[in-house]
């Protein structure tokens, strides 16, 4: 059992709204990522579900049971922090061994739940040291075992990467979400690294400024973002928001992007907006060279161009100090200034109203 | 040394600068220090008096010899340690529980930490003379109020030994509790607020979490005060002059008193020295006892 | 080209740990050159060896031609800009900037005229009037870079001076830095531990660790030719993936691999014959494939964990002890612990001496 | 830890050094360099310092200008003998307690004031000769003019003691009329008699409070003086001729005892009582009897503060009947004050005028006044008795001030050889300890005899025994001592 179910729930900081009623379900099984820049309410919202913060408003149920006013220690979850929370005065072995000695668990099976947890997050040499005596990465694995330790119905898991180095947080992200699958836990993460819950999750949460954005597979949120904010938010480089004037000329559609005049039909493009100013999302490894000349293309010049390893990224000025991103191979040779073509792919063009900065349907 | 020599002049310069600019602190160090100490020790060992015109005698170890058989010094040493078992105590219980109690903000909870610093602040005298009163036999609010309260008949708080030793134990609980709360106020408030939480979303309940989490961490902080009464508590005087004056008899005498008593109203010099070599002595003894005490515990 | 300037066998050791061993280097008139490695590589020493901010033990530092090496800081014509920014909080951004030209005692309108071209350059020219304690971190970063670069120096000495920027803004002064460069043509010795810096911004890097140089190279030779597993591993997100072997064997372009619980092969190697006992092998994950059954090049292994990152895939495979991660194309499916199978490149795979890390195709040479 | 325990024990270490072994330096004042001469007057705080005021303008006058530094009572022996042993001529005049008389001019801290005699005359023989030759002599020089002529008196409440009703009750209860007590078995039978719990009556009334037959001075300090009543009136001496201490003889065991037996019948908190509690307690009207410095008679009629205004009877000290059946008395003179002139100050002809003014020209108005607590020590005191008439009537007055002369007369005069503040120290932790019954009479007595022959060794033995005889000589020339 593993179910979390949030209804139109809202957190009240005196008159600051920091969560504005919003509604979500986690289903058994599954990991789910609050994702959202900081402020954005997703750090409230699980320590809702934790009963670290009270609800100010709505109704939350973990496996049917209402828990508004149930006492942490009572709701069957288990938690992990970003700075990991760990007793300074236990070591590792009792910081993990904590929860079962609350629960007066008998020795022995202590001794073995924790070898076994420790094993598993291979942090097994370091049973007798003291947290302050560890690295960050091996901090925190320490205090995901002190959550894991224990059969909760969801395992919260707030920000548990964001102080680790790069090549950790790699590691055990990968940990992490292993471990997860094996187990069949349910898991509810919040980040504000895209990439990490884009790596890890079965399904992400968006939320900016208190409000769900949107709810979709790493997929769905990655290639069809649902507004401007999920956009530009999720994806690194983040996606290429091009403004566009629509121009109809002898029953043509024409693009007025950045002063150049671009055929619709010749772009690729089958369907245009029914508006005369939107904005063209297109992501950066959509876009591509095209040598000059060539009809469809929109010409610029290199702003600035990177090499980094695997591929080389470039920035592109279309006039007007516009500029978008292109991702290249490696190789590619270029020169500051010089000129370029480039084309978009048009089955991956979004397009999103400048009002509302919802995503436009056909 | 070795490092040193291939070095530039440069470095060389550098170091030299370290020492030079390190130099007076360490002298004033030690002539603030270990010249007086020194000096004290020093004084110590000779038969030494101001009373009279008589020149310095040394005398070995003989004023030391004096003072341990003295029963006015064990009785002295008595009530400094009776003051100090009893009060520490008292005075650690009563100001964990009320840092505990302040240590969640509520409304009006840093007017009420701010005056529980009055205490502290107020001149000894000013608040030694208010304890009088309030202790009076006759016409003291403590009577009173233990009359009405409890039923209970006047006491001469300060003109029976064991009631005297009571009062200024109540007097030195008053005046230093709130320092006490206030140093574990702050060791509270460097205890990681995640911590707490990680403890009940764990599942433990308040006791266990004050047991198992908020006690250990606190222990430094306890420790730190606790080690700082031990001293204050050696030299405790106000309460004792200005209550009792050592009285009735001796019986509220402490080291300090006795010391200021021999120091300034008989001009002893050498009993003075001797005694004040003592106390060092027994307060690094006691500290090293409950450092050892505390440590101890540690590895279970 | 000529060499602008030219370090020396330069040692210094002061506390243990902290100095450099014989770094030998140098840099073309107008080059940008990127001393790559991680905290305690020795980078910012050689950079205070530089600047004369410390003297060194031995050896010698050539500027055009003239040993600088007993130069005090002031007489060395150098200009840093240091990784904490170190801006004066009492003065504006403007006389931040100006203050290395107050000291040289330039007159008022020159000092503006400057101060306002190197602003714009760098980006600041907007916040001139600000307080330090106006601007964010990146503005505080700039005004730093500007200060720097304000004045006319024979070298110009980056210490990490972007460091404590947030991703984004990092990648976008990256490219500007680039444009910069390019602008001012002067000759910079730029000091990071993000390879990624050093791939986008470098003529020459130089990969330095515990105080020796390991590697100078140009960034794509640097970055796809390490000379051993220190610098394949500093360089590339993620690092270049290892796998240790017990035992290998080139013959005629064949390499022949023995693992553990299994025996590989590639065909069509570069690397001459030999045989040679604890070995890495060493690949990039773009730059291999994930099929379902063994065949031609492939090593077996198994899906540890797989993420799905924008639109490919990365997965973790289990090759006996060691993991290495793969970039695959969104479609690739494959489930945990399900068997895989790698197929490698054989012209972009390295073998490494488990001992030393060292490049075994460097040391036939 | 180990960090922080090396450095609390520094800490502490730091702590002891100051409280235990840094010694008060006097301040040094520089004299002002015009005609004025700046005299800096020493002398414990409080009303007792307030005559100096009244002469200000006359000072100015005489191109003196007056700087008094006041000091707590308890602090006086301190700062004086801090001062002197430092030797810095702070202070010009001071005023002091005559016990500390004979260390001082034994030690050289004082000036004899016999040859300023010339330029304005003491009246040496008008003061009550006690005090001028044990507290304002040593070995045959005058070190000190009188300013406080303390001595101890036994009070009583007149309208008790001539209450009809009561007098009946007594006679009842004892067989014999109730009377001022002469000796201390009848302040005993007078105390028991009087001591009684609110709600009882007296005078006819119930009470509304406990009312006590007698109280003495029990807090530390001055609690010595109470039982030196009593051992005087014994035949006890400080010391025999050869410096063996008495006080632990049979008389100081029995004066302790009967302090012990008065305390039955005085209030419960009577050792924490001072000068200030004992006062209080009598003006309140909780005492029938006590035994106080002379001064309480003028408070207890100032009706600001007393509530037994007119009742207030001043007798002559109980003593103990002799084998010839006279009765023998001694009035303890604890504290006093005497104004002295330190050999270190540079005006001492100024100083000494400035003595000369309060302790003989307006004498009688400081020792006559509400404002000062300072009591009567020259026969022109005691013949003056309308200058006390504010405090009642003519009667009255007179009979206050010869109860006075006669205890005066009667005076068994503080210890004042060198060491003195030591040995009644030590005394009087033996008297408040045994009263307060931590210890038994005798044995808290042997401990100080044992405590004074250690004080007289450091001090030395030979020197102190030449000094204390000179005393007993004085003693014996007045009838206080009989070899």
């Amino acid at each position: 059992m593993g179910q979390v179910k949030l209804d139109k729930v809202w957190k009240l900081y005196g008159n600051f709204e920091a969560v504005k009623g919003i509604s979500l379900e986690i289903h058994d099984g599954e990991f789910v990522s609050l994702l959202g820049p900081s402020g954005c309410g997703k750090t409230s919202t699980l320590r809702m579900v934790a009963g670290l913060e009270e609800i100010s408003r709505g109704e939350a149920y973990i496996d049917g049971v209402l828990i508004n006013n149930l006492d942490p220690g009572n709701r069957h979850v288990a938690m992990a922090y970003e700075s990991y929370a760990l007793y300074p005065h236990l070591n590792v072995f009792e910081n993990i061994a904590y929860p079962l000695r609350v629960r007066k668990v008998p020795n022995a099976e202590i001794k073995s739940r924790v070898e076994e947890i420790c094993d598993s997050l291979g942090i097994s040499q370091y049973l007798t040291d003291f947290p302050s005596a560890l690295s960050g990465g091996a901090q925190q694995r320490t205090g995901l075992a002190r959550a894991l330790i224990r059969p909760a119905s969801v395992y919260l898991l707030d920000e548990v990467l964001s102080h680790l180095d790069a090549t950790e947080r790699t590691m055990l992200r990968a940990e992490i979400r292993r471990i997860q699958k094996l187990m069949d836990l349910t898991a509810l993460f919040v980040t504000h690294d895209q990439l990490e819950a884009l790596a890890m999750s079965d399904r992400i949460i968006v939320m900016n400024d208190g409000e769900i954005q949107q709810i979709g597979t790493p997929e769905e949120i990655y290639d069809t973002p649902a507004n401007l904010f999920v956009a530009e938010f999720v994806g690194e480089p983040p996606m290429n928001i091009i403004r566009i004037q629509r121009k109809t000329e002898d029953r043509k559609n024409y693009l007025i992007v950045a002063g150049q005049k671009l055929d619709t039909a010749k772009l690729g493009l089958q369907w245009i907006p029914d508006l005369d100013n939107f904005f063209l999302g297109i992501r950066p490894k959509n876009i591509n060279r095209s040598n000059n000349g060539i009809d469809g293309g929109i010409s610029g010049q290199v702003h600035t161009y990177e090499m980094l390893g695997d591929h080389t990224l470039c920035s592109i000025d279309l006039g007007n100090n516009d500029l978008v991103f292109l991702i290249d191979t490696f190789d590619t040779q270029l020169d500051l200034d010089q000129p370029i073509t480039i084309s978009l792919t048009p089955e991956n063009v979004l397009f999103y109203d400048m009002n509302s900065s919802e995503l436009l349907h056909r | 040394m070795s490092k040193l020599q291939g070095n530039t002049a440069i470095q060389r310069s550098e170091h030299r600068f370290a020492i030079i600019t390190a130099l007076p602190g360490l002298i004033a160090l030690i002539v603030l220090v270990a010249g007086p100490l020194l000096y004290m020790f020093f004084n110590s060992l000779f038969i030494k008096t101001l009373a009279a015109p008589i020149p310095p005698q040394f005398n070995w170890f003989g004023n030391y010899g004096k003072v341990l058989s003295d029963s006015r010094f064990w009785n002295a040493f008595k009530n400094t340690m009776i003051i100090m078992g009893v009060g520490i105590p008292v005075q650690a219980f009563l100001g964990l529980t009320i840092a505990l109690l302040l240590s969640k903000p509520f409304p009006g909870s840093r007017v009420i930490v701010a005056m529980f610093l009055i205490p502290v602040m107020i001149t000894p005298i000013v608040s030694g003379f208010q304890w009088k009163i309030i202790l009076n036999q006759r016409f003291g609010p403590m009577n009173y109020l233990l009359g009405i309260l409890i039923g209970m008949e006047p006491k001469s708080w300060l003109a029976e030994p064991f009631l005297a030793m009571v009062s200024i134990l109540i007097m030195d609980t008053w005046q230093w509790t709130p320092f006490v709360t206030v140093v574990l106020l702050a060791g509270l408030s460097a205890i990681p607020k995640q911590v707490y939480e990680a403890s009940s979303v764990d599942g433990s309940t308040m006791w266990g979490t004050l047991w198992r989490v908020t006690l250990p961490l606190l222990k430094p902080m306890f420790t730190l005060v606790v080690l700082l009464r031990i001293i204050f508590i050696f030299k405790i005087f106000d309460p004792v002059y200005i209550l009792t004056g050592g009285g009735p008899g001796i019986s509220t005498e402490t080291l300090s008193l006795l010391t200021y008593i021999t120091g300034f109203k008989n001009f002893n010099v050498g009993i003075t020295s001797t005694l004040a070599v003592v106390q060092l002595i027994a307060m690094v003894i006691i500290a090293k006892l409950f450092m050892k005490l505390v440590m101890g515990r540690k590895e279970r | 080209m000529s060499e602008y300037l030219e370090i020396r066998n330069i040692t210094k050791e002061y506390t243990p740990g902290k100095g450099i061993n014989d770094v030998s280097f140098s840099c073309t008139e107008g080059s940008f050159t990127v001393i790559l490695g991680p905290s305690g590589a020795g980078k910012t020493t050689t950079l205070s060896v530089l600047a004369g901010f410390l003297q060194t033990t031995s050896g010698d530092i050539v500027m055009n031609g003239h040993s600088i090496r007993n130069l005090k800081t002031r007489e060395r014509n150098v200009s840093m800009a240091f990784e904490d920014y170190a801006l004066y909080p009492t003065h504006s951004i403007f006389e931040n900037i100006a203050s290395p030209l107050r000291a040289r005692k330039m007159d008022n309108e020159t000092i503006s005229k400057k101060v306002k071209a190197i602003a714009q350059l760098v980006g600041i020219d907007e916040h001139l009037e600000k307080f330090p304690s106006q601007v964010s971190g990146g503005q505080k970063q700039r005004t730093g870079l500007a200060r720097c670069l304000v004045r006319d120096a024979d070298v110009y000495l980056l210490d990490e001076p972007i460091a404590h920027l947030d991703a984004k803004l990092r990648h976008r002064m990256r490219g500007e830095f680039k444009r910069i460069h390019k602008e001012l043509g002067k000759t910079m010795v730029y000091v990071s531990h993000d390879y990624r810096e050093a791939l986008a911004l470098a003529d020459m890097v130089i990969v330095m660790n515990k105080g020796s140089i390991v590697q100078i190279g140009p960034p794509e030779e640097v970055f796809s030719q390490p000379k051993n597993t220190f610098v394949a591993t500093l360089l590339g997100d993620p690092p270049m993936n290892l796998v240790q072997f017990d035992h290998i064997t080139v013959k005629n372009g064949t390499l022949s691999l023995i693992g553990k619980d299994f025996e590989s092969s590639v065909k069509g190697c570069r690397f001459p014959d030999m045989k040679a006992d604890g070995v890495s092998l060493g690949f990039r994950d773009f730059t291999v494939e994930l099929v379902a059954k063994a065949g031609k090049n492939t090593i077996p292994g198994s899906v540890y964990v797989f993420e799905p990152i924008e639109d490919q895939i990365i997965f973790t495979i289990s090759i006996a002890e060691n993991r290495v991660r793969v970039r695959t194309p969104r479609n690739i499916k494959f489930d945990l612990n399900e068997e895989v199978h790698i197929k490698l490149n054989p012209e972009t795979i390295h073998l490494f001496d488990n001992r030393s890390g060292d490049n075994l195709e460097y040391r036939e040479e | 830890m180990s960090g922080l325990k090396r450095s609390m024990i520094i800490l502490a270490m730091i702590i002891l050094v100051m409280s235990g072994s840094l010694w008060a330096g006097g301040d040094q004042e520089a004299a002002k360099e015009d005609a004025t001469v700046r005299l800096a007057v020493f002398g414990d705080q409080g009303h007792n310092l307030v005559p100096f005021e009244w002469i200000e303008e006359e000072a100015a006058e005489m191109g003196i200008e007056l700087e008094v530094i006041g000091v707590p009572f308890t602090a006086v022996y301190e700062k004086l003998k801090t001062e002197f042993v430092g030797g810095t001529g702070a202070y010009d005049l001071v005023v002091f307690y005559p016990s500390y008389l004979g260390e001082f001019a034994e030690f050289g801290y004082l000036q004899p004031l016999d040859k300023f005699f010339g330029n304005y005359d003491p009246d040496i023989d008008d003061i009550v000769p006690a005090y001028k030759d044990l507290y304002c002599s040593y070995a045959g020089d005058i070190y000190a003019l009188p300013y406080d002529g303390d001595v101890l008196n036994f009070y009583y409440r007149r309208d008790l003691f001539d209450d009809a009703a009561e007098k009946a009750a007594f006679q009842a209860a004892y067989g014999r009329t109730l009377e001022v007590p002469e000796t201390w078995d009848e302040a005993l039978e007078v105390a028991e008699f009087f001591t009684r719990s609110a709600g009882e009556s007296l005078m006819g009334k119930p009470l509304d409070q406990d009312m006590y037959g007698f109280s003495f001075l029990g807090t530390r300090g001055f609690a010595y003086g109470w039982w030196l009543n009593i051992f005087g009136a014994m035949g006890g001496a400080y010391f025999d001729r050869n410096m063996n201490p008495q006080i632990n003889s049979q008389a100081g065991i029995d004066a302790l005892n009967m302090l012990a037996e008065l305390k039955r019948f005085s209030p419960p908190d009577v050792m924490n009582m001072g000068y200030e509690e004992l006062k209080n307690a009598f003006l309140h009207g909780q005492l029938a009897t006590m035994v106080q410095w002379s001064d309480i008679w003028k408070k207890a009629n100032d009706a600001s503060i007393s509530h037994i205004v007119g009742n207030c009877g001043v007798a002559q000290m109980p003593g103990m009947v002799q084998a010839d059946g006279s009765i023998l008395r001694r009035a303890a003179g604890p504290v006093g004050r005497v104004i002295g002139i330190p050999t270190t100050t540079k005006h001492a002809e100024e100083a000494y005028w400035v003595a000369w003014k309060l302790t003989t020209d307006i004498s009688l108005e400081t020792v006559s006044t509400s404002a000062t607590g300072l009591d009567p020590y020259r026969y022109s005191h005691v013949e003056n008795a309308a200058a006390f008439e504010e405090f009642g009537p003519a009667w009255e007055a007179e009979a206050y001030l010869s109860a006075v002369m006669d205890n005066l007369g009667v005076l068994y005069p503080d210890l004042n050889i060198p060491g003195a503040a030591e040995y009644l120290d030590t005394l009087d932790i033996a008297v408040t300890s045994a009263l307060s019954g931590t210890i038994s009479a005798k044995q808290a007595l042997d401990e100080a005899a044992v405590r004074w022959d250690q004080t007289t060794d450091t001090l030395g033995r030979e020197k102190q025994t030449k000094i204390f005889n000179n005393m007993l000589d004085i003693w014996a020339k007045y009838g206080f001592w009989e070899d």
